[in-house]
């Protein structure tokens, strides 16, 4: 028996499942579960966002499926009128790779916060990743634990005063981004909760995109860490922190593009536009891996320079697609006899 | 296909009922092959039959040390036996270590074949032996065969080239040979298996064959051996049969109920011995719909197939105790959403890493309570090999009729052990209809959809899968207001609810309990669950042997407990229940029937010998247990 | 610090035995610091008090809505009590969610006091009145007094220049002078409190204090209330009081027994509620050699206390029920490895997610085998929140004296829940010597170090840290040569080690249980462990009161159990055992007494209430359930 | 209360463990425990040479501990004369940590295999190494469950066939050295069983590192994966496909150095040295991150080219003694007053 060549896939993300051609609106994506986060939660931002994005994909409602784990953010599933699955802390990874591998007609999404996806759920996640099971997981990033009221969590800065960390976190954080690229994810991207227009931008592209796609979304959470994305959002300098990438462009920011991204050494750094040649300004490859690793860490996570968009795009042949080609190989090519697999090689009869 | 006796014209046969051969030698003298294959031969012959191996935990432990010593124990009759037997009657042994390790077991007068090569002055230090014991009396009380298996087999196969360490390896085809002689062995099985085998290496494959016939030669030509032995086919029921082990007829069994159910078969898992080979054979088979993912953990293995559940799938892991324990959990999820999931654990020794290669009944307890809260979890056990098959069909029976979780516990001993199985009639097999929901329901005719409204019969809740269209609907893991299935802290509806998840699992039919009470009017029951079955078996016929009354049974269903188990129990005097733990089924069967049942309990790792259990019932009918 | 009443002049003061008052608002509205302050008042004051909080999992769920209600009801009396009251004499309702979430616990002719501020059109409907039920008849059974609280705050605070937003969120404060007036309570603990909590903000200190103090004037100057109450202090055990939650007595347990053992104290947690609070408070108290670690889940907790007990720390996991099955696998490497490990685990309602913010019994079975193989592991639990504080110290006191890894079981009820303690003395808390071995052990005189060699008299093994010179060995998780250490796979020493760790567990030296049956000889007896304490004994005293009999016990160990404890059951005609699960001790104790003791259930997530227990124990008494 | 400042370590990774200045040979490190793997097993030359090594350090045996999880190399503590623990499944860096935060004086080694750290146990991996614990991660990368008896790993090929994958794997694996870098790994090095002076090269700097260093040790498992590096050891191209890097120096390796890494975009490739320019040869420093990834990616897992040395060696404060600084300003600080810590602010007396 050898291993069946698959080649790269050549079909997009959705492929596969039912479309539909009636309209569909944000409001048909509404459930009828009242929404119990918090005043001001960057959350409800995101799920508005959703819900006027998931009718745009033009699948059938009903085979949209979302799974989540436990926390604040991992609610959402509660609030969208598809099938979804509110499950365990850290897990829903693995039940939406059960659900993917068997139900290729359905659109699979996971919704997960900091805690949820990197600390316990962290081994699923990266194994998710590296298999690239045709998943589209959410990571709600707020820094903090929102549920269990306030503990510092895997992204939480160091230094940061919580109810568990009174004398402030001295755990070195991840980035969530050089991790997902580490642990060989095929997409990457990230957007802000409150800018609709770059955020449904990235999920339009992992939606399209076949494979795991991991998305980072910068959310608020006013009641433990306030705030915590402001410098991004508003402030005089929010314009020159925040680097919106895009394929096949050179990488300017700024107002009226500034600022430019140049490489140096096997990294990058900033510069202003005008103080460098316009050939050296690094133009993105989603493609590019070791630039996708470079951009990811252009500053320290405290901010100074936040990549959003997409930082890696590439096609890779799916677990999932993967899997379903040897079982429908086996299924085309032999047909199962129950009676012959129970009977085995050597039966003998015994007359009685 | 029908086997007949192939012996030739030979000394004097002797016919015996039954006989028990132990193979033993290193990790990596291929005993577990060797044993393997006498097995298949003795299912071709007719024989019952019943199967012991015994292997270290490691791959491979240094040669020659004691505790690189791996055996296989076999037990064939011309009657329908139910254990691999307590004491070997032959015993080959293929190097000291093997010899030291297992010669407590061989009853005096006994037969001890002898692999001499292996007998240097290294080895016999390595393990202790101060001397030889070929050389002095210690082995006196035994009817000993040296036999220069290494040696034999080097010269047999000194024209094929191949090399002498290639050639020394298939010494234990030479002792198989020489067995299967001594046996009257049918041996096309064996040669057609070696080609197979080595399909791709034909000098290796005709080198064990030759091997192999070199034996049965030994054994013909030189006169070392004064008697074979006949053990009669034995008179099973009509039927067409083979021979399977415990971890084949469970993967068997599910992909069997992926056709009795319609379903995809998905199965969620994560390597762990001695559960991993369900993994394997059922890897093989995905032209019957069966996807098997290789999890990163056992918590994924659970998580994975739970998500295939939701769905639509029949969603399956595999484990052992070690993974119950992290799929806890997850299984208390899936009460929780109550979704048909099958949970398979092939017990080892523990606690924690323990014996993983020996076999224990210590997870029960495990099984019914090892979650937080409330969350009842039905728990099937196979009694027999063969018997996984149907234990396994039951329980999924039970998840998709009831959309629960079902916990099926089988053990090291079952696992590996194999015995002669009737096949099935796979056209005979009752089909589960998993009976998906299609359309609204809710009782106010709104037109909603209410995923836990529950069928009046079963308590079982609708199983809606993804893709059906205005069934859209959200599960998860905090209570669940009963009917709509939304969150609800109520705290009327939180009582309701965990009461009816617990009525569902105490309302599932099962069958009632049959007792074996052959006078009618015993007075002590032994009452047992699990592997336990065929000693338990054994050592009740041997007392009634002996003129004296014992009733036995056996309970398929841990949870529930059959409806007429109560009364059963109060019909005896005495109740004994003998378990591979520290008691765990009496515990229960105290707890909720209030009867004096009695434990008796043996935790080596090794099943119980009939020999003890005769025992055990005898000094309860005697009265020295009062 | 004694405090005396500082009421001033005022309208009628009635006397009162006792008083529940009930805060209910919406999460937003803060009435759990309302309720934490009215306590600590009381508490000051000298009452015997005990609180019940109850509030969503969500953090804050959409105001006005039913299930964002968050409420906080204290129980307080000049003599000691024993629960937080089955309903409220007072309800404070904020707005109409609390109103409609609240008011049927009300009895007729209860005070009910109404922030009309909240009773606006749009919140009515939201919580479903049609109409103003301040303005109907619907409420006519009752003393309701509305209050504006929210325009009389503002008022008050329109010099201070603070936002409208601002100042109307102090109308907590307002409710609480409100009440403490009514209930003649000191203020200047508030005052205090308020000023340290807004130590950063001086103007929303002030702003604060001024809404408590308009509360306080409003119920002076107005002529609503008609009567004030007052209840005189408890007439407790002489000694020096504080007011304790059983986290806070848990965390304090734990700082206590790195003193008494010596230990430095190693927390590994993953936040988990109920059971946060006990990383919080811990993280605190560095100076007392205590470090704490969140670990990136529940197995890094544990397997972080392991490691630091395997190096000579004092290792604490703490957690709820979901995080003990993450833990099992783990707990039973220690079970294994026999070290000194303290495992709390707060539980929560189940199954899986449950009901995270409520109370439950229902992990006691998981407590006691929720892991592979025989893994017997200690299990106590405290009965008040104050109790948590021994238990800790028992719970270490075991694990260090044998070398155990000890389950403690707590609940949501006694984690939040709070009463009056009398601080034990520190100097007089019994030391505990972990005994670490310093010298080769071996009895053959090899000098040799055998690692699990045992203590003749508890059976516990050395503990030997890493560092001590000669003293090197290796443990791990697979069966271990009994007394060597080293891997065994030999039968009989698995059987032996099975039974050895088994017995090591039930020889734990335990107090006999007491009995409480004041006329000697009740025919009924009930017993209970946990929480349910206080609503048992406050159950037995209302029948008592009555003129009935009736004995109980509470269990602090679940395992082993007390010596005495099958002569105690067996000395009853009937064994009531009522618990906030499915009747869980009840199988137990059925199963290893064989008593026929009963169960009574109630799995809403709440405490169980004293006049419910008082009709059960009647009904019993009556002969009802014979 | 705010953060302490600790700065950067500048202290090794041994410092503050009991030095002895007795003469400590192979033999006294090692255990009487028969070992037991197969023969030929890699483990055994691994073995040898951290029983060589051990006794270089001149730290005391009884303040050394290894750590282990389930599989064959796991068994690898029963077999130093060392303190020791054989944990459980993949949990092995939970424990340690534990113990190193507890124990300065200690030197704590973890060992585990390719399933034990990167399948059940990867979230703990990439905790421990975020963390920067002072742990020295040994992981014997057979690319396959020994143990279990031949399952396929998280980092065998795509297509192996093994018992658990009879129509061959379809599991992208991971690069345990891109891996660890993107989980913020402080040290990463690799080498081979066989190479006694490589692996005890890499070991040493290990020990030296304070902090977490992870270390994959290529090993053969002949009965289950035979040969599965053997185009690394033999045959006409082993020494073109093995690059070891040494911080400072050009990379070349070869015959004479015939080859050497060249910088190609934001990656590397290799190009015969004599066809370059001299200076266009990447000289290796251990402090770049985008340099260690780089090379980490610059052949498949294929072994084509594979980097042995030390990637990464960086210094960061250290989780454990950052923890222990925190206890012990306090413990400096404030007098542990037992009474005064249960009584609280507010207590009132009941006199009874
Ligand atoms: C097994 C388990 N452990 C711990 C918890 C408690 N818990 C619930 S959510 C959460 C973390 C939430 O943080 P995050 O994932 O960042 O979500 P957020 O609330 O911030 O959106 C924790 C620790 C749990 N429910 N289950
Ligand atoms: C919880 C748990 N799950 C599964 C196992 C079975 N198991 C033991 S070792 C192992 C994998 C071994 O592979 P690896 O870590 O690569 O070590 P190797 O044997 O190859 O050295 C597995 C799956 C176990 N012992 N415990
Ligand atoms: S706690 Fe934070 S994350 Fe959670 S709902 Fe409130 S604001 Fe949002
Ligand atoms: S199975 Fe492989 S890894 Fe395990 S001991 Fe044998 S050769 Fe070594
Ligand atoms: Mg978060
Ligand atoms: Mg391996």
């Amino acid at each position: 028996m050898t291993a069946l060549d698959l080649g790269l896939p050549t079909i997009g993300g959705l492929d596969g499942v039912p479309t539909t051609t009636d309209k569909q609106t944000a409001k048909d994506f509404t459930s009828d579960q009242e929404v119990r986060w918090c005043p001001g939660c960057g959350d409800y931002a995101v799920l508005a966002a959703v819900r006027q994005f998931l009718p745009t994909l033009g699948i059938r409602r009903e085979n949209t499926v979302f799974v989540s784990g436990i926390g604040c953010s991992s609610r959402f599933p509660y609030y969208l009128n598809t099938y979804g699955m509110h499950s365990i802390h850290g897990r829903a990874p693995t039940i939406a790779t059960g659900l993917a591998v068997t139900r290729p007609d359905l659109s699979v999404w996971v919704v997960t916060g900091d805690g949820d996806a990197l600390s316990i759920g962290g081994n699923h996640l990266i194994h998710a990743l590296r298999r690239n099971v045709n998943l589209k997981i959410l990571l709600f990033n707020n820094r903090i634990y929102g549920l269990t009221k306030g503990q510092y969590s895997p992204t939480s800065e160091e230094g940061k005063i919580t109810k568990s960390t009174p004398f402030g976190s001295i755990d070195h954080p991840f980035n969530p981004i050089s991790l997902a690229l580490g642990a060989e994810a095929t997409f990457v991207g990230r957007a802000l909760d409150s800018d609709r227009k770059g955020l449904t931008a990235v999920l339009g592209a992992a939606a399209a995109h076949r494979g795991s796609a991991l998305v980072e979304i910068f959310q608020d959470c006013p009641i433990f860490n306030d705030g915590s994305f402001d410098v991004l959002r508003k402030g005089d300098d929010a314009d020159t922190r925040v680097i919106d990438v895009r394929h096949g462009e050179p990488i300017r920011f700024g107002t009226e593009g500034a600022y430019a991204v140049v490489r140096d050494g096997f990294g990058l750094r900033v510069a202003k536009t005008d103080e460098v040649d316009e050939a050296d300004i690094v133009v993105h490859d989603q493609a590019d891996l070791n630039l996708a690793f470079a951009l990811s860490r252009l500053s320290d996570q405290d901010l100074t320079h936040t990549v959003t968009g997409i930082f890696r795009d590439v096609a890779r042949t799916t677990y999932d697609d993967a899997t379903r080609a040897q079982v429908n190989h086996e299924r085309e090519t032999r047909t199962p006899d129950l009676q012959a697999l129970l009977n085995g090689r050597d039966t003998w009869a015994v007359v009685g | 296909m029908t086997t007949t006796d192939t012996a030739v014209d030979q000394p004097e046969v002797v016919q015996k009922d039954r006989v028990v051969i132990r193979f033993a030698g290193d990790s990596g003298d291929g005993m577990q092959l060797t044993g393997d294959r006498f097995t298949s031969e003795t299912a071709a012959f007719g024989n019952d039959l019943s199967t012991l191996p015994n292997f270290p935990a490691e791959i491979r432990a240094p040669a020659g040390t004691l505790p690189g010593v791996s055996s296989f124990q076999l037990h064939f009759a011309n009657y329908d036996i139910l254990t691999p037997g307590d004491r070997p009657d032959v015993l080959v042994a293929m190097n000291p270590a093997a010899l030291k390790a297992n010669i407590a077991d061989l009853p005096a007068g006994g037969v001890l074949i002898v692999n001499t090569d292996e007998f240097t002055k290294r080895n016999l230090t390595k393990v202790g032996y101060a001397a030889n014991p070929l050389e002095d009396e210690s082995l006196e009380q035994y009817q000993v065969h040296e036999v220069a298996m290494a040696t034999l087999t080097m010269g047999a196969l000194a024209e094929t080239g191949l090399s002498k360490k290639d050639a020394e390896r298939a010494k234990n085809m030479f002792a198989l040979g020489l067995l299967s002689w001594m046996y009257h062995r049918p041996s096309e099985g064996t040669e057609r298996f070696l080609r197979e085998k080595f399909a791709r290496r034909p000098d290796l494959a005709e080198a064990n064959i030759l091997a192999f016939r070199a034996g049965h030669a030994y054994g013909e030509t030189t006169e070392a051996f004064a008697v074979t032995y006949e053990v009669k086919p034995a008179p099973l029921p009509a039927g067409t049969y083979r021979q399977i082990t415990g971890n084949t007829a469970l993967a068997y069994g599910i992909v069997a109920a992926g056709q009795t159910t319609g379903l995809p078969v998905f199965l969620g898992s994560y390597p762990i011995t001695p559960a991993s080979d369900i993994l394997h054979e059922l890897s093989k088979h995905k032209s019957f719909n069966v996807t098997t993912f290789q999890a990163e953990d056992e918590i994924s293995g659970i998580g994975s197939a739970l998500g295939a559940s939701f769905g639509g799938a029949l969603g399956v892991t595999t484990t052992s105790g070690p993974g119950v324990a992290l799929k806890s959990e997850t299984i208390g999820l899936a009460v929780a959403l109550e979704l048909p999931l099958l949970i398979i654990d092939v017990q080892r020794g523990g606690p924690s890493t323990g014996l993983p290669t020996k076999t224990e009944q210590a997870d029960l307890l495990q099984a019914m309570f090892g979650r937080n809260g409330e969350a009842p979890v039905p728990v099937v056990a196979p009694q027999s090999p063969g018997d996984c098959f149907d234990a396994a069909l039951e329980a999924v029976r039970i998840a998709v009729t009831y959309r629960t979780p079902v916990l099926l516990l089988s053990d090291g001993s079952l696992a590996n052990g194999s015995e002669p199985w009737k096949v099935p009639d796979a056209t005979t097999l009752a089909p589960v209809d998993p009976n998906f929901a299609t359309e609204p329901n809710a009782p106010d005719g709104s037109g909603e959809f209410w995923p836990y409204l529950r069928d009046d019969d079963t308590l079982a809740r609708p199983w809606a899968v993804p893709g059906t269209k205005g069934l859209e609907h959200r599960i998860g893991g905090l209570e669940k207001a009963d009917g709509r299935g939304s969150i609800s802290y109520d705290p009327a509806n939180h009582d309701r609810m965990v009461r009816l998840r617990a009525a569902k699992i105490d309302g599932i039919t099962v069958p009632d309990i049959e007792v074996d009470d052959p006078s009618g009017d015993a007075d002590l029951l032994v009452i047992g669950w699990g592997s336990t079955y065929g000693p338990i078996g054994a050592g009740a016929r041997r007392v009634r042997a002996l003129g004296h009354k014992v009733a036995t049974a056996h309970l398929r269903h841990l949870n529930p407990m059959p409806a007429n188990l109560g009364e059963v129990l109060g019909r005896y005097d005495k109740v004994l229940v003998p378990e591979m733990n520290l008691g765990q089924l009496v515990m229960l069967l105290r707890a909720k029937y209030l009867v004096d049942a009695q434990s008796y309990t043996n935790v080596t790792g090794l099943p119980f010998k009939a020999e003890e259990l005769q025992d055990l019932f005898l000094s309860y009918l005697s009265g020295v247990h009062a």
